[in-house]
């Protein structure tokens, strides 16, 4: 395992220069098309805090002065970067609370949310997609098929209120939103995981045609092992090397998705908090967000590269 | 008396059209049976259809019968019992028949374990006696990525026979191997029905043939040609295909004679080459004269395949260097493959690869069209794609590819290592023709030193 | 293996790839009648999607509206037909504005390998961690009501995807010998592409774009739900699947056309690629 | 698609711990749309209101009266520039502490120097003297009590403050107290035995924001939550189906309004004001989007409003034959698009409005679409709401929709002041300057006489009802859904309290 911890040492390396970087360009571009969106930010942050009923061109020009949004661009650039380099993402312009605490909270929502969808999506694509993958073209493949297209053409609102329909309304198994106990991460999670795993047990699918059409698959049966276990101990890691690598693409995919499912399930997560911080121009929170979430991001692919490696151990052996 | 393999009438069937048979024939224990014949004749097909692991789309008649018990009847799951137990298989290609992912020791292991049916402790012994046994110390940590072909070979054999199967299929098991771990395999199948067992082997190796004896099998585009005990086979074979067969052993080959170099085109000065860092050769030199034929030998992963890339300028020397003559060409020098269907973009139809090439060096197809003719193959065969055709059709078409350039060089890889006797030799004879004929020089890779004897006009001998 | 197919084509049996199987018949006449109606748009039933009558809303197919009314009383079949048009330009560009350049840096990152590939792989990477939906967001906010900034922002996220899959199948294939072969025979650089990768890589590619398709009209209709997007009273199936949301409930037929029609739209792209991938 | 819902109902059945069953019923669930992310008062005061957290010097009934609250009663000075508010004995904030003078200055004065409602009064100083709340004003203003009440005036502990002064905590006076706040979606609260008035009967609440209208439906369906606020038009219809809940539909002090920019070259002249009222399609829009036929506009101020609701004002219609007819003599002529052109322009304009409030769009839509039958082509641009009171101020607005509350103070004075007195304001007329009106106001403002204040109010809602500065579309009406075991439920029109302290459950 001497090897494999070097591996990992050296992926850890790469990918916190990884992460520096992100960190950067995340800060830069979001600053940058906070910059560059139209509309008076004095405005959208005093509509942001006081609601339409209070909000006026007075407040837009109390919230002016106090942020001093004034300034040259650089100047607050600079500024930010100043506090950040001090582990301090500033306070929200809206809220006037911490960006750390408000992130704090609402990450952990989030990523309970993606664990959830991805846990989710495993339980519905590996049994669907090694299914349809071990009779390639036969009915359930092709209804697997139609299915996904099916899943990923509707709109992941539409799909939760389905689901909500069913399993909270008539079944009445899981509460409707909200987030007091884990039956309440059941629908959510299902929302997401529904539109992964349309992806994703095809992707499976492809992987296990592929394994079982190769030449050690035969021999392995051919040596003696029942089909179980040659499904069992060559067949599955061998499929699960392109799995495991597109749950790295599908992570973004989570981050889009998460957005729309919070404001369906009233989940006080992240990406809600996003949307309103950009519509807010709450240029801190925007900044924080997008830092924790591209760091979150590097950090959770440093968990598919470990995988990987694990999964896969050539190169390792030098 | 009792037979482990019986067949009788067996043919295998594609639709309606009869690919293979019929064939009969039976081995009792202790025996040997070689299955003969040109490349693609359906000697696979035979293993196969023993098996029970012909692909969906053939069909296998007549009778099959293992141990006295009629199997050809029986559903797949009945017969896959009988594999790893009754039927032990050699793989035809021992790197892609293991787990790549899947470290060698494990392999076998898990034969110990789940066929054999030891507890994990004694199926860990056994597999460390086998690796002891096999001489495959040290690869136990290995994965298939990094074992040499033989080792590979060695490690699918004790992975096959860890069941105790009494009957041993062999598919082509010395395919690609250098001379040493050729024999080193045969032995291996040789002890088989020395210990009481049954092997079944299939190869188009007179030698293999010779060394391993017992009852012979020829066939000829998949119909029976003559069978009967090598001995009388080998010295009085009744069937002018046999006798062909065996004149295309090199070793019956007549000496080719002698081309008269020209001047020098390609030197090769105290060049040094590694590959991924591994040092390989050094001190090597070579002045290629115009028209003459060198062939190169050496024991495998000695890195011949890695001094021709250098030579053909695809793989920067470590240290020295490589000249051509003045005048040269930059696509000079071509190469010849190993494997052919691998040298050729799979998807395309081999008349769009060729006429690619003829447009792009101003060749008239014609010209290609001539050499193709010249070199015997058919114009039909190229609107089929790379996979549809047969590899000694597919080397020459791939001979005539590289014609078209109008090379001085041509570096062959083992261009015939794949093919069986006669087509061997045919191609390596056209490759001499059209050699001399263009004046081009040609550096020949091969293992077998007959070969290297007798086509070759000097030998250059790699070793350690 | 290879033994029986040459057998199996020395004994004059072909292989299946050479026939048009049905499914990708039915597909691509799919496509041409999508084409036709994006085409024709409203102008085939003489419709106009933008008339209204509050007084007549949700109501079901009838003569007057074959496929009824929407929650401002404005014909559903003129409104698909107008989507029709908007939504499949926008799924079309979006594909190839995310799917070209993927792809080409996918052959790139895996042509020159080294550093190229590392860095390449890195701005990846970067991509993916700068939240997509903070891009588009922004790009539709800095020209609200432009589908424009909605596509050029939708495929900016969508091409790591192209750009992943090109460079890891690239990989294998610029590895084999064939191609150092064509290399040698004097192949450039756009003939090893079109010879040895187009025909490895390219079904692959066609199913993201499929799906892809998908993805940009959903993403439109996310954006949608907050609330950021086409102008009324502009008809774009993911703009209508959130418009007609609120009434789900009442008249689930309305929300369901719009996504049937994208299901369509997106089987038709996949049976025309030939189904699941693979050869 | 089976497939998966077997694998989602086996996980359903894994994991299920369903929250209907074994729920006390001395607990309510309130939905309703509004999030609430801050502890600052003036950000998120008018939740912390509603639930009854904290709690303002003075307070108001159904009916807009004003009644005491932390304040037992206030006096004017003479001159009506002194307000002096006597506050209640023994009032202890959920943190123990006392609630007194002190608290309640710091907490005004925080509040008086944030923009607000306060900043809108002529005030001049607030301070503490001899236990009282002292409140100066630059001219009489009959208001402030009324003021007083809205939500950014509530009185914070002092302990939900730091050392600089910024709020960190959700501590007050108020019947609740919280036990659990995440924003932005939650606040758990249980009763505070501590309360100076009648205890609660529920011991405990819970407040969920969600955001989404089909959301709250499903809420109130499932019976998630008890009591749900703000439901969208459809939603609302099919819950009325519901038989395990009731419906209620309470008109509020809020309108939709179209602010027209009365400088621009096409509206400086009242009459086209009044043809793109005539071409306001009211009772289609009340039909086909709220689906309130009542809730067509005849007039701006709302039946809610009963002291400013005028019953002899002839009420607003639609016509577009008139609408055309105005606009021809005002010399606009169709073009060959159909679109008006007068001098070599068309009449082409923007609309701005936002989509916080789901309806509005909808609205705009319909506009586009009716106003583009009498010629005029209309560009919807839905955005920020700032984009209002900003085109406002730089004069590049043409026409803006939106919903006004009149009912931010149980005395709209204060509003209608900055919308249409000098020359309007932000969210009322624009470039619209009226002495009448601004006199009227005025008065209105400084006498507390309800014989003058009923004539002025007349003479101000007949100018605008006849000079259009804002056109008005629509009354609110303020949708709920009541669990019918939920007892003792009053639906405030003014917006200002759930009501959590007067309702029980009946088994």
């Amino acid at each position: 395992m001497n090897a494999f911890a070097r591996m990992a040492l050296a992926t850890l390396a790469t990918r916190g220069v990884q992460a520096i970087i992100v960190a950067v360009i995340v800060g830069i571009v979001s600053f940058a098309m906070m910059q560059a969106l139209p509309g008076d930010a004095a405005y959208r942050i005093a509509a942001g805090r006081y609601g339409y009923d209070m909000m006026d061109a007075a407040s837009a020009d109390a919230v002016r002065a106090e942020l001093g949004l004034d300034q040259p661009t650089l100047v607050q650039l600079w500024a930010w970067l100043k506090t950040l380099a001090q582990f301090d993402l500033g306070t929200s312009a809206v809220y006037g609370t911490s960006v750390a605490d408000e992130i704090a909270s609402q990450l952990g929502y989030s990523l309970l949310l993606a664990a959830g969808a991805v846990v989710a999506s495993l339980l519905i694509a590996l049994p669907l997609g090694i299914a349809s993958g071990l009779r390639p073209g036969g009915l359930l493949d092709s209804m697997s098929l139609a299915v996904s297209i099916f899943v990923r053409s509707i709109p992941a609102f539409a799909l939760g209120i389905v689901l909500v329909l069913v399993f909270a309304v008539q079944l009445k198994l899981f509460p409707v939103a909200g987030f007091q106990g884990f039956s309440n991460l059941v629908l959510p999670s299902l929302t997401l995981g529904l539109g992964l795993a349309a992806v994703s047990n095809r992707v499976i699918r492809d992987a296990v045609v592929d394994a079982m059409s190769a030449d050690w698959r035969l021999f392995a049966r051919t040596k003696g092992l029942s089909a179980r276990l040659t499904l069992t101990r060559h067949v599955l890691r061998n499929a699960a090397l392109p799995v495991v690598t597109y749950i790295g693409v599908q992570l973004a995919y989570l981050i889009e998705g998460v957005v729309i499912v919070e404001s369906v399930f009233a989940w006080p997560g992240i990406g809600h908090a996003l949307v309103h911080a950009i519509f807010g121009r709450d240029i801190a929170m925007v900044q924080g967000t997008a830092l924790v979430l591209g760091l979150t991001y590097v950090a959770l692919n440093l968990c598919v590269d470990l995988a990987c490696r694990g999964i896969d151990p050539r190169g390792r052996t030098a | 008396m009792t037979h482990s393999i019986e067949v009788d009438m067996l043919s295998v069937f594609a639709g309606p059209t009869r690919l293979m048979g019929p064939v009969s024939f039976s081995v009792a224990p202790g025996g040997t049976l070689v299955i003969m014949g040109e490349t693609g004749a359906g000697k696979s097909l035979i293993a196969q259809a023993i098996l029970g692991t012909l692909p969906g789309a053939l069909r296998a008649e007549g009778h099959i019968t293992i141990n006295g018990s009629r199997v050809d009847t029986l559903p797949v799951a009945e017969r896959a019992a009988m594999w790893g137990h009754e039927l032990a298989t050699l793989p035809q290609e021992p790197w892609r028949a293991l787990d790549p992912l899947m470290r060698a020791f494990r392999q076998v292991t898990e034969s110990y374990r789940f066929v054999a049916g030891h507890p994990p402790v004694q199926a860990r012994e056994d597999t460390a006696e086998a690796f002891q046994a096999l001489g495959l110390s040290g690869a136990e940590d290995r994965l298939p990525g990094a074992l040499s072909g033989g080792m590979a070979q060695r490690v699918a054999f004790a992975a096959a026979t860890a069941g105790k199967a009494p009957i041993l299929i062999a598919d082509e098991p010395t395919k690609g191997l250098d001379a040493a771990r050729h024999a080193k395999v045969v032995d291996l199948l040789a002890k088989v029905p020395a210990t009481g067992g049954t092997l079944l082997a299939i190869t188009h190796e007179v030698a293999v043939t010779r060394r391993l004896g017992g009852h012979v099998v020829v066939l000829r585009d998949g119909q029976l040609v003559e069978q009967g005990p090598a001995k009388t086979v080998l010295s009085a074979p009744a069937d002018s295909y046999t006798r062909a067969l065996l004149d295309a052993d090199p070793q019956c080959w007549p000496h080719s004679n002698p081309h008269s170099a020209g001047d020098v085109i390609l030197t090769a000065q105290d060049l040094a080459i590694a590959r991924d860092g591994k040092h390989l050769i050094d001190g090597f030199n070579l002045s290629l004269k115009q028209g003459e034929r060198v062939a190169l030998t050496g024991p495998s992963g000695i890195g011949k395949t890695t001094l021709l890339d250098a030579l053909a300028g695809l793989l920067p020397p470590a240290s020295g260097h490589v000249t051509r003559a003045q005048g040269l060409s930059r696509h000079a020098v071509q190469k010849l493959y190993q494997d052919p269907p691998a040298a050729f973009p799979t998807r395309i139809p081999l008349e769009k690869s060729l006429r690619d090439v003829a447009r792009l060096h101003k060749t008239d197809w014609g010209f290609v069209l001539r050499t193709l003719e010249h070199l015997g193959v058919r114009p039909s065969l190229l609107s089929r794609r790379p996979d549809e055709v047969s590899g000694g059709e597919l080397q020459r078409i791939s001979i005539a590819r590289a014609l078209t350039v109008r090379p001085s060089v041509l570096l062959a890889d083992e261009p015939t290592s794949r093919l069986d006797p006669i087509t061997q030799r045919d191609t390596l004879r056209l490759l001499e023709k059209v050699a001399a004929e263009e004046n081009i020089a040609v550096v020949l890779v091969t293992h077998d030193r007959h070969i290297a004897d007798k086509w070759a006009d000097r030998i250059l001998k790699l070793a350690k | 293996m290879s033994n029986q197919s040459e057998m199996m084509i020395d004994a004059g049996v072909s292989g299946a790839q050479s026939t048009l199987p049905v499914s990708r018949m039915t597909g691509l006449a799919l496509l041409a009648l999508l084409a036709v109606a994006a085409i024709g748009g409203p102008g085939l039933i003489g419709g106009d999607p933008a008339k209204q009558s509050l007084l007549h809303t949700l109501e079901g197919p009838s003569a007057a509206h074959p496929l009824g009314t929407d929650n401002l009383g404005r014909d559903m079949a003129a409104r698909l037909l107008s989507g029709a048009q908007l939504s499949l330009s926008l799924a079309f560009l979006s594909v190839i504005t995310a799917g070209l350049p993927g792809t080409l840096l996918g052959i790139a990152a895996a042509w020159f390998g080294g550093w190229a590939d590392r860095l390449l792989g890195a701005f990846a990477d970067a991509v993916l961690a700068l939240p997509g939906l903070l891009l588009v967001l922004m790009l539709a906010a800095i020209s609200p009501g432009s589908w424009w900034a909605l596509y050029a922002g939708i495929s900016l996220t969508l091409w790591v995807e192209y750009f992943r899959y090109t460079r890891q199948r690239a990989r294998i294939v610029l590895a084999e010998p064939s191609v150092e072969a064509s290399k040698l025979l004097g192949l450039g650089p756009w003939l090893l592409i079109r010879r040895h990768l187009i025909p490895e890589i390219g079904p692959g590619l066609l199913t993201i774009a499929a799906f892809g398709a998908a993805t940009a009209v959903t993403s439109v209709a996310a954006l949608g739900f907050v609330s950021v997007g086409i102008r009324p009273p502009t008809a774009e199936w993911g703009v209508m699947m959130t418009e007609l949301l609120p009434y789900w409930r009442e008249a689930p037929f309305l929300i369901l056309q719009p996504v049937a029609c994208l299901v369509l739209t997106v089987l038709a792209l996949h049976l025309s690629v030939g189904g699941p991938r693979r050869p | 698609m089976l497939k998966t819902l077997n694998a989602a109902i086996c996980i359903a059945f894994a994991v299920a711990t369903n929250p209907l069953l074994a729920e006390p019923k001395t607990d309510v669930t309130i939905a309703s749309p509004w999030e609430i992310a801050s502890y600052d008062p003036t950000v998120s005061g008018s939740i912390v209101q509603s639930l009854q957290i904290m709690e303002t010097l003075v307070d108001a009934d159904a009916k807009g009266v004003l009644r005491p609250a932390l304040a037992t009663d206030w006096t004017v000075s003479e001159d009506g520039l002194t307000w002096t508010f006597t506050l209640r004995e023994g009032v202890t904030f959920h943190d123990g502490s006392a609630f007194d003078a002190v608290a309640a200055v710091n907490a005004l004065t925080r509040a008086w120097e944030q923009p607000g409602i306060l900043q809108k009064a002529p005030i001049t100083g607030i301070s503490e003297q001899n236990g009282k709340v002292v409140i100066t004003v630059a001219t009489p203003f009959t208001a402030l009590p009324s003021i007083l009440t809205h939500s950014t005036t509530i009185i914070p502990a002092p302990a939900a403050f730091d050392a600089d002064g910024n709020p960190i905590a959700l501590i007050g006076t108020g019947p609740f107290s919280v036990t659990d706040f995440t924003p932005p979606q939650s606040v758990s609260m249980a009763r505070f035995d501590g309360y100076w008035g009648d205890a609660p009967k529920l011991e405990s609440a819970t407040y969920l924001a969600a955001s989404r209208a089909e959301t709250r439906a499903l809420l109130a369906e499932s019976g998630d939550a008890d009591l749900v606020f703000t439901l969208d038009a459809s939603g609302y219809s099919h819950l009325q189906h519901v038989d395990t809940i009731e419906t209620q539909a309470v008109p509020i002090p809020r309108a939709v309004l179209l602010k027209v920019n009365s400088e621009h070259p096409f509206f400086a002249d009242a009459r086209a004001r009044q043809a793109l009222s005539l071409a306001t399609p009211r009772a289609g829009i009340a039909k086909a989007i709220t689906r309130f036929p009542e809730s067509a506009a005849g007039q701006l101020f709302p039946p809610a409003l009963s002291n400013w609701h005028s019953a002899d004002l002839a009420p607003l219609e639609t016509d577009l034959d008139a609408a055309k007819a105005l606009l021809a003599e005002l010399g606009w002529m169709p073009g060959e698009d159909g679109v008006l052109t007068r001098d070599g322009e068309r009449f082409s304009i923007t609309l701005r409005t936002f989509p916080d409030r789901p309806e509005l769009p909808l609205i705009a839509t319909a506009l586009q679409d009716t106003w583009r039958e009498i010629g005029i082509e209309l560009e919807v641009s839905v955005a920020s709401y700032s984009e209002i009171p900003k085109g406002h101020q730089d004069g590049s607005l043409h026409v803006a929709l939106f919903a006004r509350n009149y009912g931010l103070t149980p005395d709209p004075i204060g509003t209608v002041m900055q919308d249409f007195a000098n020359g309007g304001g932000d969210w009322g007329a624009m470039r619209w300057d009226n002495p009448e009106v601004t006199g009227a106001i005025q008065t209105i403002a400084s006498t507390a006489d309800p014989e003058i204040r009923a004539e002025s109010i007349a003479e101000v809602a007949g100018i605008l009802h006849q000079e259009l500065p804002v056109i008005p579309v629509l009354w609110y009406q303020h949708t709920v859904s009541i669990d019918k075991g939920l007892d003792g439920v009053i639906i405030d029109p003014l917006q200002r309290s759930y009501g959590l302290s007067e309702m029980y459950w009946v088994e």
